[in-house]
């Protein structure tokens, strides 16, 4: 446990969450929520939960990341807000 | 409907930073969450279930039946996106 | 043995949803009589399981055997039994009634459809069943994600309906988990029974407060109440007639069995009433969902959706016996949940039936229903009457507990409330069987004969059997209320009342 | 109080991602957007329960550390509880990650659907096209 490592990432965290949801390229966006999801992994391991981490790589960032850029692709890109 | 979306933050976000502050300090491990039911998880899974991770032993086995609903969850999202997203095939249906 | 069948309710219809595919990509015909056969394990299970709660008394089921709080337990009492018995009878007649609906609505989705259909029934089996808080949360997922994916599959405006119904089910959904990991972090347990017990002396902290908070409001989301209403009348009324056939008779229902199970087991009774006003609140927001549900229910001209914002009104009465929290408010609403699971049931298989034979269900083409529909037109008569509240349909009994728990309270409006929805009740029910039985039809002149000519149109036996069923059921239950309540239900209410 | 707001700031974060995921689920107005706040919504509750599981004062991960084969041979393995981490709500969070990932894909099925049959993912339209059809 490392405070100022774990405040850095929880900022990075939020910063990459708020990006997510204002960006209006929605493929940027998925994208973006892939990174919230790794810098969400790595705060886990730095708590001690390796494993809901590296599920969380494999399954939260891996194929939801997937399935979302997967779901984009077969309807639109742009959104409005 | 922006507003009603505000409104709805403002009072959960209230809600919880209200609960926040009589929590168990962060991290102690003499609170009730660290003290009543694991200390048995980390004490007895080596010797009960002969696995050294305690999640894996914990996941598999004291608590495996959750793991079979999460397995049933996987299927049910499969088997519902298949029912989706499967089209008609021709001559079949209109 | 009995015990055993605490498993059985759930392993059968889980491992027939995997088998399902199997069969159905070997021979198509075969799920339905599969699906029909493996829904009678657990008839007789929680049969059994009532029988033997009883006969001597809860017990619990402790699986791969690990003792509670390490492992995760079967508790099953009173209140556990009669909801099971309640979901595997009325899963059991509508997976009967399915097979013509679903052969003409989704002839080439039957596979799916029957696998997703067994999953729903285990989920709702597993939320009642369990007595872990964790466990109730991925039963309760399981039936969310079948019951949103059937859902979708529904008429035109469908997958929108359902998309709402996915963001506020998943906003339900994680409230109660959040409120979980609240009682977590302070009592350090997730079994039921064991957080109940360590729970009292926590009982002013704040965290115990936003934990009751977080779950009361995430259940009332599943449960439609009024606030939280908006994603239910368009999602019910638009998915599949058997799928709503089955959701909307047990979803809610299962949601209220969870606010029984979270005010008066895990919390103690008195923390809800006294330390948090959340009964008084529950009240109200009962009232305001009971008349705004009719009212809109009147508005409507399509039977499945005025049936759907009635869902709202009726799961208002459960909400009102929970809140008032006295002994015949509590019994008015247990006895509600089966009323209501049988009225349901039996009103949406039959806008399913019609919708098999017209198409559509636009109340006003229902001239001449009565002539050509007779037996499902009298089910819905039975029906109407059990909503409205007449003798001897189970209706009655527990709307008259209710009206009892209202005076005992001494909440007069809820009183006026309560009768006065029964009026609302007559204006839509009626207005229904007014078109269907007694508006003329105009004679078409431009046919070669202008005569009307009545032909009994019935729907095939394999969809009316269940329909009368239904209806014999709310008799039944009606008749029987008063044992029922005397062997099962007076065991349910908490002992401070 | 710079002190007390420090000393628990994995909570304060958790309530802001909480609120952050609210926000894009109910004031959104593009469903993907909404979906994407579901999955910021579900991790920060996934956040809050690893962050119960934190014990402080050299615990380390919940995987036992010294000889396995020798200690469990013995069957007298003492294990110190304190330097462990709360394996629990790490299990209880597998199956929440897993449960969350199984609803994103469940919703982006029907949103394939939506956009089928309205040629649009945005609130506003869908709801003035099922206004102007009637449904």
């Amino acid at each position: 446990m490392i405070w100022q490592l774990d405040i850095i990432l929880c900022i990075f965290v939020v910063i990459c969450a708020i990006a997510a949801i204002t960006v209006k390229d929605l493929l940027a966006a998925v994208i973006i929520l892939g990174a919230y999801s790794f810098f969400m992994c790595i705060l886990w391991t730095e708590m001690g939960a390796v494993d809901v981490a590296f599920t969380e790589a494999s399954v939260g960032a891996g194929v939801g990341t997937v399935l979302f850029i997967a779901a984009v692709n077969k309807t639109k890109r742009r959104s409005k807000d | 409907m922006k507003v009603i979306a505000i409104l709805i933050i403002v009072l959960t976000g209230g809600l919880l930073i209200y609960g926040v502050e009589e929590m168990p300090d962060w991290g102690d491990p003499n609170s009730p969450a660290s003290s009543h039911v694991s200390p048995k998880y980390i004490q007895e899974a080596l010797e009960k279930t002969a696995t050294p991770n305690m999640v894996t032993a914990v996941l598999g086995d004291y608590r495996g039946y959750d793991t079979m609903g999460e397995t049933a969850v996987i299927f049910t999202a499969g088997i519902g996106c298949i029912l989706m997203l499967r089209k008609k095939r021709k001559g079949e249906g209109d | 043995m009995a015990t055993h069948f605490a498993a059985l309710v759930i392993i059968i219809p889980l491992i027939a949803a995997l088998f399902v595919p199997i069969i159905g990509w070997w021979k198509k015909g075969l799920c339905y009589p599969l699906v029909v056969a493996v829904l009678i394990v657990p008839l007789i299970s929680s049969l059994g399981i009532l029988n033997r709660v009883i006969e001597s008394g809860p017990f619990s089921y402790y699986l791969g055997g690990w003792a509670p709080p390490w492992g995760i337990e079967y508790a099953i009492d009173y209140l556990n039994a009669f909801v099971l018995v309640i979901i595997s009878a009325i899963s059991l007649i509508v997976s009967i009634y399915s097979k013509k609906s679903v052969e003409k609505e989704m002839p080439e989705k039957v596979v799916p459809f029957y696998s997703l259909f067994l999953l729903l029934v285990t989920g709702l089996l597993g939320i009642v069943v369990t007595g872990d808080l964790f466990n109730v949360f991925v039963f309760l997922e399981i039936a969310a994600l079948s019951c949103y994916a059937l859902m979708a599959i529904g008429r035109d405006g469908a997958p929108f309906a359902t998309f709402r119904y996915i963001i506020m089910g998943t906003i339900g959904a994680s409230f109660y988990l959040l409120g979980v990991g609240y009682l977590y972090i302070i009592t350090g347990s997730l079994n039921m029974l064991d957080v109940a017990q360590r729970l009292p002396e926590f009982y002013h902290s704040r965290v115990v407060l936003t934990a009751g908070v977080f779950m009361i409001v995430g259940i009332g989301l599943k449960m439609a109440l009024y606030p939280l209403h908006a994603w239910a009348p368009n999602a019910y009324a638009d998915a599949p007639s058997t799928v709503s056939g089955l959701v909307a008779p047990l979803m809610t229902k299962v949601a209220a069995y969870m606010m029984i199970r979270i005010m008066f087991t895990v919390f103690k009774p008195v923390f809800f009433v006294e330390i948090i006003p959340v009964t008084t609140i529950l009240t109200w927001m009962a009232a305001v969902s009971i008349i705004v549900g009719s009212i809109y229910a009147i508005a409507q001209t399509d039977l499945k959706k005025m049936l759907s914002y009635s869902i709202v009104a009726q799961i208002g009465y459960i909400a009102l016996g929970i809140g008032l929290a006295n002994r015949s408010g509590l019994t008015g609403a247990v006895l509600h949940i089966l009323n209501e699971a049988f009225t349901k049931g039996c009103v949406f298989l039959v806008a399913g039936a019609i919708v098999y034979k017209m198409g559509s269900c636009n109340i006003n083409d229902f001239k001449d229903l009565y002539r050509k529909m007779p037996f499902t037109m009298s089910a819905f008569l039975i029906g109407a009457f059990s909503m409205v509240g007449i003798p001897p349909t189970c209706g009655f009994f527990s709307k008259i507990y209710l009206i009892m728990g209202a005076i005992n309270a001494e909440k007069w409006i809820f009183v006026a409330v309560l009768l006065f929805s029964s009026i609302l009740n007559v204006i839509y029910f009626f207005r229904v069987i007014k078109i269907a039985a007694f508006d003329e039809v105009i004679p078409d002149y431009s046919r070669t004969t202008p005569y009307i000519t009545y032909r009994l149109d019935e729907v095939p036996l394999s969809m009316l059997i269940p329909i009368l069923i239904m209806a014999a059921g709310i008799l039944v239950c009606g008749i029987f209320s008063p044992e029922i309540i005397n062997t099962v239900i007076q065991h349910i209410i908490p002992a401070s009342f | 109080m710079l002190e007390y707001i420090i000393s628990k700031y994995n909570f304060w974060v958790y309530i802001i991602l909480l609120l952050i995921g609210l926000y894009a689920m109910l004031g959104k107005k593009n469903l993907v957007k909404k979906l994407i706040g579901m999955n910021i919504f579900q991790s920060a509750v996934i956040l809050f329960y690893v962050s119960i599981g934190v014990k402080k004062g050299g615990a380390t991960v919940p995987i036992f550390m010294g000889d396995a084969h020798a200690a469990h041979g013995h069957g007298q393995a003492i294990i110190d509880v304190a330097s462990y981490i709360n394996p629990l709500p790490h299990v209880l969070m597998l199956t929440a990650i897993v449960v969350s990932i199984a609803t994103t894909g469940v919703a982006l099925a029907v949103l394939i659907l939506i956009f089928r049959r309205y040629k649009t993912l945005e609130l506003d339209e869908i709801i003035k096209i099922r206004k102007d059809t009637g449904v």
